[in-house]
């Protein structure tokens, strides 16, 4: 712009940057959004603090650190301006923290953190041009690298669950986790069974009750145990509309149906729609990540095919995998999908109809 | 579900041991046709084809070499096999659908240095499929080798509009991307078990 | 005044008829939609340029120094695709020359010099009974008046009435919605104007031999429909419906599909399903100047925005500098963007020679602080919100056309996705949270491809 | 077309040679992996034979024609029959693992397991070869036939880990439950499958049989 | 290297080092990827691959090289597949002579050399075309460059998947092993990495010549 021409009226010509129309913008931008997601996920962490103790805190602050750190040097590597400050990466922080155990060690927290962020999104291009989910991915590359650790669950509300750190948390870096059994044995409350409501169910056919996941008193993920607590975070962003609530909505509708279906066939072995609805990351996933804009599929009949992908696929892998929980899969799945389902819906515009004679 | 059963040989070869991403057959195919949507399609078609005519040839002549216990010929005799196989495909499809061998004429040639179709043969005579066995596998080995094929190229397509840095253009990006997809598919490990 | 709370609250609004899509921009029309249509004094010069409408410029009949009354014809119409112009004031042919204009290049434009003490009567007019005209006689006397699409688009009126043989044109639509925020021109025109306007419909129908009319407007001009209700015939044969308030509801297509439910062919026009649409304006001055043979000389104007002291609705002489008009009207020094026209779909203007034309609704001065806050944001990649999918009226994928043209692949965006059915309403780069100039992206591969189109 | 046949000729040749030439070598890698095997299975076994076993009878095989059999008997060094080697399969994680399990008619129970097959996740299900605690599972693992002998008395089982209250339950791996389940499976459905026919030829298999020379 | 094919090329380094680095199959030419990527899980394989693959590559290069003049053009693709096959065949029997365990972990991956088109491609673009020392000179070369690239991946691969090297435990029991690195998706990460390196420091070294010359340009 050029800025030397003076802007009184009576000159011969007004020096104006010829921007074009429109001349009018709503306020919600990147930043905004990213922003008010965050907020959205503030409570769950609070929540899961509240639950596993100052554990899950450290969990959060290296994911979001490790996040952090790892796209602003990046971007330093690369020679281009930060962007750290558009948030985005903040959520992949917090939405990959949610996802791991609560005890899971801090070293390995760090290496998914930067494996999600350099190879999930940085690597194709940074925000906007990640192909699925960074946080997904990185717990993908954690559960594929360090399984024994994700599958290591640890009692709620333990007793001194403030004033210590579940001893694997603290695990130096490279080493084995060590090993938890011995606290789990001191810190449980009766009946700790050591497994989420969906391990039991897949392994050993015991139900847990649907009140007790709606609000989160069970072992799981940091951020996966309060269903109510996710919808409430998610109902907030739907409010501000910030968040597809189509996705949602489609992925907990056929996740019952499946799961429903299978449930009417044999109600002796296959959990009811309720169970599925309320296990395991089924929630945190519809909210937070199958909703995640870049990896989704922007056509009309695109995002409800999309989501009702994930329903399904979630439902199939609990119910005959080898896995007790299958969102993530799902919906990294759906996430390469997402191109082909785009290009399988592109919207009827308007006028479609066959044109009547030449023009 | 039994470890024999068709459906299992199918899901098996489809999607939990992808031949692609787990198996690691027909990278090239996979890595060279994979840029554009419609291509992908049509390769995918044609290697579905392809290996189930290979795959039926390839049991036939092991029944052969069995009988005659002349087990040490099975790779020679495999690979001329398929490789006339492929010609003889080419040349049927040329008389009797020129559309299609439009569609697939190209790829045709491609497909016989692709070894997820020898891989294919390999493996039924490894695993001493009957013939069902050996057409489910070949079906289920195909159609997961063109839905890799597929996502692949959309997941390609899409990243041709992207901002992607320039070092981790080309065959990183390519590799990268079906790492990625490797890992989500290893959420069907166990399915049916 | 009917505030949006209202129109949400009142049930009765919820099942007024509207289209799929568009988009909710704050409307600002309380500015102005108050204050009566004004006269503004003339000024000393007023330019005029020759092509005003849509295909070929008129030619001119005049000479520089040639005295001219008001009223009368300057400029002939070249062609069918072309439209007369007619002298906005008594004064004196100054120049033929090449001059600003709003839309870029200059253009070839006749200079008037205003006599200052002249009482600027229209002395240049012939009754006649416009119910004795045949359908011929009316087309011809519409293209004599030099009309021309007042709502923005400024395609020659006459050619509207004109539809191809095989099309029969059973329902005349009347556009008053002015969707764009800000602009009241048309909803004043509806107020003070309302029996012109009847009249001028029923010319329309008369012309395309039209079973009825219907006279469409946004719900936040409901004073509107009831001034034009009293004025309506008792035959029946024109009605007026309120639409929801939604952008770009103006748009003939949208208006077609809110009220009939019929969606015009993608390039073909509203006459493929048996429609015309005109708006208010047009049909107003319609109804006003064929009963005298006059020409179009005046139009009224909104002048509005944060930047401008004395809002409110002008009606002012073709050809007046927006210069004189901010001069008169209390320009605040520290404007940055004059647009012509809307927000939404306006042009900025980069010289303040620049006249008012037919097709130009409305003059919205912004603030230094919008153009800041404007400037400011930052772009970012498309993050595939589909906010843009939501909103496009016409049902394109403008996320993807957005990525391709990033790419500069503006074949595929045409053979793919439909680039050519953007009317480039705007509403697209209004809601992305990315503010990436869509629209810009758009227009800039149409003129590529037409480009290539020519060069082939 | 000459040259090509002559090619042709020539490297058949060429193979026919390579196969002649290793074949003896091949044959006695594979026996020394499959003794290797069944005297993990059967820790007291120093002697093996080759049987073929299925509804119509049991078969002794040679020597040679190992590659038929489905069940193998070891025979300590005073040529006591010490147990049996039989293999079994299922789906696993990843794809199938199959197993060798060594059987004493004495005790009727599973004395001994390796893994012959599978491709389980390193480190995690590949823990069914290694730990200690698991295979401590098939020192002495119940696998006794019912009063009629068509089936299994208790059919073997996997439980969590640490809940094995049963002798012929299997004491599973925490965090490797899809792997040590289909251990279990393949126990279950080979020993229901073999074990009621084998009754049918304890005798014939129970003989001692003359220890020759050199054998230690 | 754009040369008159009918011209063979005289003995030199470069006929050896081409296909170590500057035309190496793997990272440059991106062929044979199916071997590269199944059979690195751990060190051992990947050389044992690299030598059965080498071993194949060099004598199919001598014999093709040595009957070019004997082939007639139109069959010899086919003589040429038929060569590798025999060679092949003869790699298969010597592993399961020399290590069943080698044998069952490389799979069927060693009957699968046939359709590397490293192979192939060298028959055809070298072998018919040069002396039998040439030929089997730019073979080894060929052979070499594939072993190191299997190699690279191997190593990377065991390390981090198992914590261990040629099958000796490199940290001791506290190592916790980076399981994903023994799977198949490692394999590709592993391999897009290594690409990824190679195209990082090629693009620093093209900006660190394109900025010396625009330097020397100026002065």
């Amino acid at each position: 712009m050029n800025k030397s021409a003076s802007r009184s009226p009576s000159q011969e010509t007004l020096n104006v940057q010829l921007h074009t129309s429109p001349y009018l913008r709503p306020s919600a931008s990147v930043e905004v959004i990213m922003r008010n997601v965050v907020y959205a996920l503030l409570p769950i962490c609070m929540f899961s603090v509240y639950q596993f103790g100052i554990s899950v805190l450290a969990l959060v602050i290296v994911c979001v650190g490790a996040c952090l750190l790892t796209e602003h040097f990046v971007c330093l590597c690369s020679s281009k301006p930060s962007t750290t400050n558009d948030w985005s990466v903040v959520i992949t922080g917090l939405l990959l923290a949610l996802t791991l155990p609560p005890g899971f060690p801090l070293w390995m927290a760090a290496v998914a953190s930067i494996v999600g962020v350099a190879v999930g999104k940085l690597f194709f291009g940074g925000l906007g041009y990640n192909v699925m989910n960074p946080a997904l991915v990185g717990r993908a590359f954690a559960q594929a690298a360090f399984t024994v650790p994700m599958t290591t669950w640890v009692p709620y509300l333990s007793e001194n669950r403030f004033t210590e750190f579940i001893p694997s948390s603290l695990t130096l870096p490279f080493l084995r986790p060590i090993p938890t059994a011995d606290w789990v044995a001191e810190n449980a409350i009766d009946g700790f069974a050591g497994a989420t409501p969906l391990a039991l169910m897949k392994f050993e056919q015991v139900p847990t009750d649907s009140i007790q996941m709606l609000l989160g008193t069970t072992a799981g993920s940091s951020g996966e145990t309060s269903a109510l607590l996710i919808l409430l975070c998610g109902a907030y962003l739907v409010m501000r509309r910030m968040m597809n609530w189509r996705i949602t909505a489609s992925v907990l509708l056929t996740a019952a149906a499946t799961s429903g279906a299978f449930y009417l066939l044999n109600p002796e072995i296959y959990p009811d729609p309720l169970f599925t609805l309320c296990s395991g990351g089924l929630m945190l996933g519809a909210v937070f990540m199958a909703t995640d804009m870049v990896a989704s599929p922007v056509t009309p009949w695109g995002i409800w095919i999309y989501g009702a992908f994930i329903g399904f696929v979630t439902v199939i892998i609990r119910l005959f995998g080898g896995l007790p929980e299958g969102v993530m899969y799902a919906i990294l799945l759906a996430n390469a999908a997402s191109p082909l389902i785009s290009a399988a819906t592109q919207p009827k515009i308007y006028g479609a109809v066959k044109r009547k004679g030449g023009q | 579900m039994q470890p024999d059963s068709l459906t299992f040989i199918f899901l098996n070869a489809f999607i939990i041991n992808n031949f692609v991403l787990a198996m690691f057959l027909g990278l090239c195919p996979f890595l060279g046709v994979s840029g554009k949507l419609k291509t992908a399609w049509n390769m995918g078609l044609a290697v579905i084809f392809v290996m189930l005519v290979s795959s039926t040839c390839a049991y036939l002549i092991n029944g052969l070499l069995v009988r005659f216990e002349l087990e040490f010929l099975r790779l020679i005799c495999y690979i001329a096999v398929i490789a006339s196989a492929v010609q003889l495909v080419e040349m049927t499809i040329k008389k009797f659908s020129p559309t299609l061998f439009k569609a697939l004429g190209i790829y045709l040639p491609l497909i016989t240095t692709n070894c997820a179709i020898l891989g294919l043969a390999l493996f039924q005579t490894n695993r001493e499929y009957n013939f069902l066995q050996c057409l489910a596998f070949s079906i289920g080995a195909g159609a997961g080798f063109t839905l890799a094929l597929v996502l692949m190229a959309g997941l390609r397509e899409k990243l041709n509009l992207a901002d992607v840095p320039s070092a981790s253009s080309g065959a990183a990006l390519s590799l990268t991307l079906a790492g990625l997809l490797s890992l989500a598919f290893m959420g069907f490990a166990g399915l049916g078990g | 005044m009917f505030t949006k709370l209202q129109r949400t609250l009142d049930w009765r609004h919820w099942f007024l008829g509207t289209f799929p899509h568009g988009i909710h921009p704050a409307e600002n029309k309380h500015f102005t939609a108050g204050l009566p249509i004004q006269r503004l004094p003339f000024s000393k010069r007023l330019v005029l340029p020759l092509s005003q409408h849509a295909g070929k410029p008129s030619k001119p009949i005049v000479h520089p120094g040639q005295e001219v009354v008001r009223g009368e014809p300057i400029a002939l119409a070249d062609g069918f695709m072309s439209v007369p112009l007619h002298a906005p004031a008594t004064g004196v042919i100054r120049e033929i020359e090449l001059m600003p204009t709003a839309k870029g290049p200059r253009t070839l434009s006749i200079i008037l010099e205003v006599y200052p003490g002249d009482s600027q009567e229209v002395r240049y007019f012939k009754s006649r009974n416009v119910d004795e005209m045949s359908q011929q006689e009316i087309v011809k006397a519409v293209q004599e008046t030099g009309l021309v699409g007042l709502g923005g688009a400024a395609f020659p009126t006459h050619v509207k009435l004109t539809p191809p043989k095989d099309h029969k044109v059973h329902t005349v639509l009347i556009n008053g919605c002015e969707c764009e925020p800000f602009l009241t021109t048309d909803h004043r025109v509806m107020l003070e104007q309302a029996e012109d306007l009847v009249a001028g419909t029923r010319i329309f129908m008369k012309a395309l031999n039209a079973e009825r009319a219907i006279i469409g407007t946004e719900n936040n001009k409901l004073d509107a429909v009831e001034a034009i209700r009293a004025k309506l015939p008792k035959d029946g044969s024109i009605t007026v419906q309120a639409v929801k308030t939604k952008y770009p509801q103006g748009a003939e297509k949208m208006l077609a599909k809110a009220l009939m439910n019929l969606e015009i062919p993608s390039g073909g026009y509203p006459s493929s399903v048996g429609l015309a649409v005109f708006n208010v304006s047009s049909t107003a001055q319609v109804g006003a100047l064929l009963p005298v043979n006059g020409g179009v000389i005046e139009r009224v104007v909104t002048v509005t925005g944060p930047g401008i002291e004395k809002q409110g609705n002008y009606n002012v002489p073709i050809g007046t500098p927006i210069r004189f008009i901010l001069d008169q009207l209390g320009f605040r020094g520290s404007a940055q963007h004059i647009i012509l026209g809307g927000p939404m779909m306006g042009s900025c203007i980069s010289s303040l020679d620049v006249p008012i034309t037919k097709g130009c609704g409305g003059v919205l001065v912004l603030t230094e602080r919008d153009v800041q806050s404007e400037a400011s944001r930052t772009s970012h990649p498309c993050i595939s919100c589909g906010a843009c999918v939501e909103a496009c009226p016409m049902h394109l994928n403008p996320c993807q056309l957005g990525r391709l043209a990033y790419k500069s692949q503006y074949d595929e965006m045409q053979s793919s996705f439909h680039l050519n059915d953007c009317f480039e309403c705007g509403s697209c780069s209004y809601v992305c949270p990315s503010s990436i100039p869509l629209v810009q992206y758009f227009r800039i591969a149409k003129s590529a491809n037409r480009e290539k189109a020519k060069k082939s | 077309m000459i040259a090509l046949a002559t090619i042709s000729i020539a490297s058949g040749l060429f193979v026919v040679l390579t196969f002649q030439l290793t074949k003896s070598r091949i044959e006695a890698n594979k026996q020394a992996a499959l003794e290797q095997a069944v005297f993990a299975v059967l820790p007291e076994a120093s002697v093996r034979k080759n049987y073929f076993l299925d509804t119509t009878g049991l078969e002794l095989l040679s020597d040679e024609s190992f590659a038929e059999a489905n069940i193998f008997a070891g025979y300590d060094a005073k040529g006591e029959l010490s147990g049996l080697a039989i293999e079994g399969s299922a789906r696993g994680y990843q794809d199938i693992v199959s197993v060798l399990y060594g059987y004493s008619l004495s005790n009727e129970s599973i004395i001994g397991i390796t893994v012959l097959q599978s491709s389980e996740t390193p480190g995690l299900g590949d823990k069914v070869e290694t730990d200690p605690d698991f295979l401590a599972n098939f020192v002495k693992l119940e696998a006794s036939l019912n009063q009629d002998r068509t089936a299994l008395e208790n059919d073997i089982v996997t439980v969590k880990n640490g809940k094995k209250t049963k002798p012929w339950e299997i004491d599973g791996i925490s965090g490797a439950t899809v792997t040590s389940k289909a251990i279990g499976t393949a126990l279950r459905e080979s020993t229901n499958q073999t074990l009621p026919l084998l009754a049918k030829h304890k005798d014939s298999l129970q003989m001692t049989i003359p220890m020759e020379k050199g054998d230690e | 290297m754009v040369k008159d094919p009918r011209i063979p090329e005289s003995l030199s380094w470069d006929t050896f080092l081409r296909g170590l680095w500057k035309e190496n199959p793997v990272f440059v030419m991106l062929l044979g990827l199916c071997p590269v990527l199944a059979v690195t899980n751990t060190a051992i394989n990947a050389l044992a691959m690299g030598v059965a693959t080498t071993f194949v590559l060099i004598c199919s290069g001598i014999l093709v090289s040595s009957l070019r003049f004997l082939i007639p053009k139109q069959v010899r693709i086919a003589s040429y597949i038929i060569i590798i096959a025999t060679f092949v065949t003869i790699a298969d029997y010597a592993i399961q002579a020399i290590s069943l365990d080698l044998y069952k972990a490389l799979g069927a991956f060693i009957q699968l050399i046939v359709v590397n088109c490293i192979i192939l491609g060298r028959a055809e673009v070298y072998a018919s075309k040069n002396n039998i020392v040439n030929a089997s000179v730019n073979a080894l070369g060929m052979g070499v460059g594939f072993t190191f690239a299997l190699l690279c991946l191997g190593v990377v691969r065991e390390i981090l998947g198992n914590g261990s090297l040629f099958g000796f435990d490199l940290f001791g029991p506290g190592f916790q092993p980076w399981g994903i690195f023994a799977l198949p998706p490692g394999g590709f990460f592993v391999l897009a990495f290594w690409l990824f390196l190679f195209s990082a420091v090629q693009n620093r070294r093209q900006k660190v010549q394109h900025q010396k010359e625009t330097l020397e340009n100026a002065t």
